[in-house]
């Protein structure tokens, strides 16, 4: 075929694309943001949940478990382990760890006090609060 | 209506730089595949997109569809007068075509702005989020036309093209004609048809 | 080799080698813990293994990046590099620093080392792939900016060819959206939003920039195709990664808390993302077919056109298939994910890492390709971890089809852990397709100690 | 060719006159979908042959994107009727 074809059209073209949808991206990423504080459950932010999720990070929970769906496949998702346990199991259970069954997966002891436990529950609950748009689709995660 | 023409022309040529063809192709495949999303969503609640519609502004966006067409006609003008050399001539229809790009601008912000102003945003519903996203993703684009055609406007000043070479204003003024070219599709979908 | 200042790139390779050798070794670990879930506990739990895997794969593919720029860009640049000290001094200390990262997660529990290390005053860790602690955040900004300092003077100093300007843009991307992994916000969903900055906009953004310069470098060595022809094919392709990739991070906006219609911008432009895979795909094997040349090193062509093929397959099909949100709905967060995490890591980076090394290590060690006994090897390692690669790949898929049925779409869904119980047939063979994929590994690492006979055919 | 590129221009114009109107001259739905779209593939056939100018460029370019606009229009016919 005739016609051109050139690097210096193709190279302008790359920088422009890109910096065009980034732009767009940049724009989008605004928007969301004005959208957040209906959706995100911040208005429950309270000093007790950001311990939790301090805590739910120190002990790399995410190495396991997925939260709202992201982290490791190996263990129960808990974005929604609130609704489906309940505050009173989960600190038990954390407790309880490790259950030493041979062949099952194992959950170390992190050697929480009672105040911890409820900093984690509370960071669960308001985890559990943040509109997903209906994800997970049962209650099983 | 012109797809009759039959007999073979001497040679075929992709008017501009086939990189840029790559592009508007892709750009068209993202319109296209929007436009059916937007199909479709429109399909499964007629009522809610009708209902939304009837605060859009149309006669404004039709002075905007008479924007971008001007626009693509003296682009248009503007390839031709610089094939034959006519670079001052050529210089002004570019100006031109930048200029529709201004008045296209200013009036879409002047839409948006009193859209916005009455709490209308992406997460409004679906007919609001696809108006908005896709009209804002298409403004962006002519900003993106208006850019290319400066481009070339100051290349021209500079005196590229000399001797007719007019492949790097076809490659802008094709970009441009994209650019009207989803915009007249655009315009009956979201404005008019009920 | 035409610079002595290329040689920087040999620890690099090496390095990047002996990483990949732990990464795949706590890959198998782990692929035992989904079988006998007690396997190693309390020595190493699962989370500690994974973080050993997943940040050893980060730490050897930047090793593998970082030497690909020192021996590309003083080749391109035509002069040797601004500091070859500089470079072997950054070497020694981020090898320093990944080698105690590791050390420090198998020694001393996670929460202690976060207390140690003084998370407390700037909390960046336990988010996943990003759990190094401060120290080694900070430390590997160091490097990256002595490092792009280093390789940003050569180039200015030198010739400025597409091949290393694109290299080099994507490795100052890939730092400035790292420094991203420092923002940790109370607020759950934007931790999430702007930790996909680093994860995503690295892995379908600025990477795939540095996987085209190197793949377009070595398809000039090797094919000696038109080095013109074969930098506006570059361009043109990662214009199309980045214009489709960068809004399609919105397919990890779906169910962390971020607006709706994340869900149609998300689908519609990650849907598009497999087109510049296929034209990589294309693009590789038109070069080599258009090939001017026969370049000996036949082992190195093999790899870049496995990068190809592979790429495509692992992230261009295997993400198209559950990135649109109605699928995604389902399937995220399962085995399918892993399935497709696994395969594109592979396909685009690993493979990208190895083809350069297989290309550049020969000329590294005085030679233009390896004899062709080592080559062979070479080629067999590539077809077991590739083709094991395929089988993990779809066990995993099949894992999580079977998954996403019992535990999210079936009339009575099963628990979790329940479920897992009915995967462990796919557990089984994946980690029997992990043990392949190591075979190969070891193959492959042979295959640089394998000499010419001495005997030389009359 | 210049008289033809006026006539172009003018025919885009009273085009989109025209569909702005439809609304109000249609009220039947079926009728206006009809209308719509003969203006907007006529418009469309315009820009890309002539103002494109690919009319003279190689059939695989110009049936692409006449196919583009043909599939588009048809697909959001099939969604309105």
């Amino acid at each position: 075929m005739s016609g051109s074809f050139t690097k210096a059209t193709a190279r302008n073209i790359f920088y422009g694309g890109a910096a065009f949808f980034f732009l767009l991206f940049l724009a989008l990423t605004f928007d969301s943001q004005q959208a957040l504080p209906k959706r995100d459950n911040s208005q429950n932010l309270t000093p007790q949940v950001i311990r939790g999720k301090y805590l739910w990070e120190t002990n790399d929970c995410i190495g396991c478990h997925t939260l709202l769906g992201e982290g490791a496949y190996f263990a129960p998702e808990l974005g929604n382990v609130y609704k489906r346990r309940g505050p009173d199991f989960i600190k038990a259970w954390i407790k309880a760890q490790p259950t030493g069954t041979p062949g099952r997966r194992q959950m170390p002891n992190f050697h929480f006090n009672d105040q911890e436990l409820d900093d984690l529950v509370q960071f669960f609950k308001y985890t559990n609060g943040i509109n997903t748009n209906n994800w997970p689709p049962n209650i099983q995660g | 209506m012109t797809t009759l023409t039959l007999q073979a022309t001497p040679q075929k040529s992709i008017p501009g730089d086939l990189a840029m063809w790559f592009f508007i192709l892709a750009e068209l495949l993202v319109f296209g595949v929007l436009f059916i999303c937007y199909g479709i969503t429109r399909f499964a609640d007629p009522a809610l997109f009708n209902a939304g519609q009837t605060h859009l502004h149309a006669g404004q966006a039709a002075w905007n569809t008479l924007f971008l067409i001007t626009g693509s006609g003296t682009a248009v003008l503007a390839a031709h007068a610089i094939a034959r050399l006519q670079y001052r001539q050529g210089s002004i229809f570019l100006v031109a075509t930048f200029a529709s790009g201004v008045l296209f601008v200013v009036n879409k912000l002047m839409e948006f702005a009193s859209y916005l102003g009455q709490g209308y945003t992406l997460s409004t519903d679906n007919f609001w989020m696809f108006y908005l996203f896709l009209t804002f993703f298409h403004f962006l684009h002519v900003i993106l036309g208006m850019v290319i055609i400066a481009a070339v406007w100051i290349k021209l000043q500079q005196g590229h093209y000399r001797n007719g070479q007019t492949a790097g204003v076809e490659t802008a003024t094709s970009y441009w004609h994209m650019v009207d070219l989803v915009w007249i599709v655009l315009f009956p979908l979201v404005y008019l048809i009920r | 080799m035409k610079y002595q200042s290329q040689a920087v790139a040999k620890p690099y390779f090496i390095a990047a080698i002996g990483l990949f050798i732990g990464q795949i070794l706590f890959g198998l670990i782990m692929g035992l813990q989904y079988l006998w879930g007690d396997f190693l506990f309390p020595a190493i739990p699962f989370n500690v293994a994974r973080m050993v895997h997943t940040n050893l794969l980060i730490v050897w593919l930047l090793f593998g990046f970082m030497g690909a720029a020192y021996y590309m860009i003083p080749e391109e640049a035509e002069r040797e590099l601004y500091s070859p000290k500089l470079a072997k001094l950054m070497f020694w200390v981020f090898l320093v620093a990944g080698a105690l990262t590791v050390v420090s997660y198998l020694a001393v529990p996670y929460a202690t080392l976060a207390k140690w290390s003084g998370n407390g005053l700037v909390a960046t860790m336990g988010r996943e792939f990003l759990e190094q602690p401060l120290y080694t955040k900070v430390g590997i900004v160091v490097v990256a900016l002595v490092f792009l300092f280093n390789i940003s003077m050569t180039l200015l100093a030198g010739r400025k060819t597409s091949i290393s300007l694109v290299m080099i843009l994507g490795l100052w991307g890939l730092a400035v959206f790292f420094l991203f992994s420092f923002y940790n916000p109370n607020n759950l969903v934007k931790d999430k939003y702007y930790w996909w900055w680093v994860v995503h906009l690295w892995v379908e953004g600025v990477w795939e920039l540095i996987l085209g310069a190197m793949l377009a470098f070595v398809l000039v060595k090797i094919t000696g195709v038109d080095r013109e022809v074969i930098e506006k094919w570059l361009y043109v392709i990662i214009a199309m990664t980045l214009i489709t990739g960068i809004i399609g991070t919105g397919h990890h906006y779906f169910w962390i808390g971020t607006p709706a219609y994340w869900q149609w911008w998300g689908s519609i432009f990650s849907a598009l993302e497999p087109i510049p895979f296929f034209m990589m795909t294309v693009f590789a094997f038109n070069m080599v077919n258009r090939r001017r040349r026969e370049h000996p090193n036949k082992a190195a062509t093999l790899w870049a056109l496995g990068t190809g093929v592979m790429s495509f397959l692992g992230a261009g099909v295997w993400g198209f298939l559950h990135t649109l949100a109605p699928v995604n709905y389902y399937t995220h967060g399962s085995q399918i994910t892993a399935a497709h995490g696994h395969m594109a890591f592979y396909g685009a980076y690993v493979m990208v890492v190895i083809t350069m090394i297989s290309y550049a290590m020969p000329l590294l060690r005085g030679r233009e390709a390896n004899s062709n006994r080592a080559q062979v090897l070479e080629m067999w390692s590539f077809w077991l971890m590739t083709i094991a690669m395929v089988f993990i790949t779809l066990f995993l898929t099949a894992a999580g089809i079977l998954q996403v049925w019992l535990q999210r779409i079936s009339a009575t869904p099963m628990s979790f852990m329940d479920t897992q119980d009915q995967l462990r047939l796919f557990y089984w063979l994946r980690e029997f397709s992990g043990v392949i994929f190591a075979v190969g590994l070891v193959l492959y690492v042979i295959s640089f100690f394998i000499k010419e006979r001495k005997t030389a055919n009359a | 060719m210049k008289t033809g590129f006026y006539i172009q221009w003018g025919l885009l114009t009273a085009l989109t006159l025209i569909a702005l109107m439809a609304p109000r001259w249609l009220e039947v739905e079926h009728y206006l979908l009809a209308g719509l779209a003969i203006t907007t593939l006529t418009k469309g056939q315009i820009i890309i042959d002539q103002f494109m100018g690919l009319k003279r460029a190689p059939n695989w370019l110009r049936w692409t994107v006449t196919g583009w606009l043909w599939l588009v229009l048809g697909t959001l016919g099939l969604c309105f009727y």
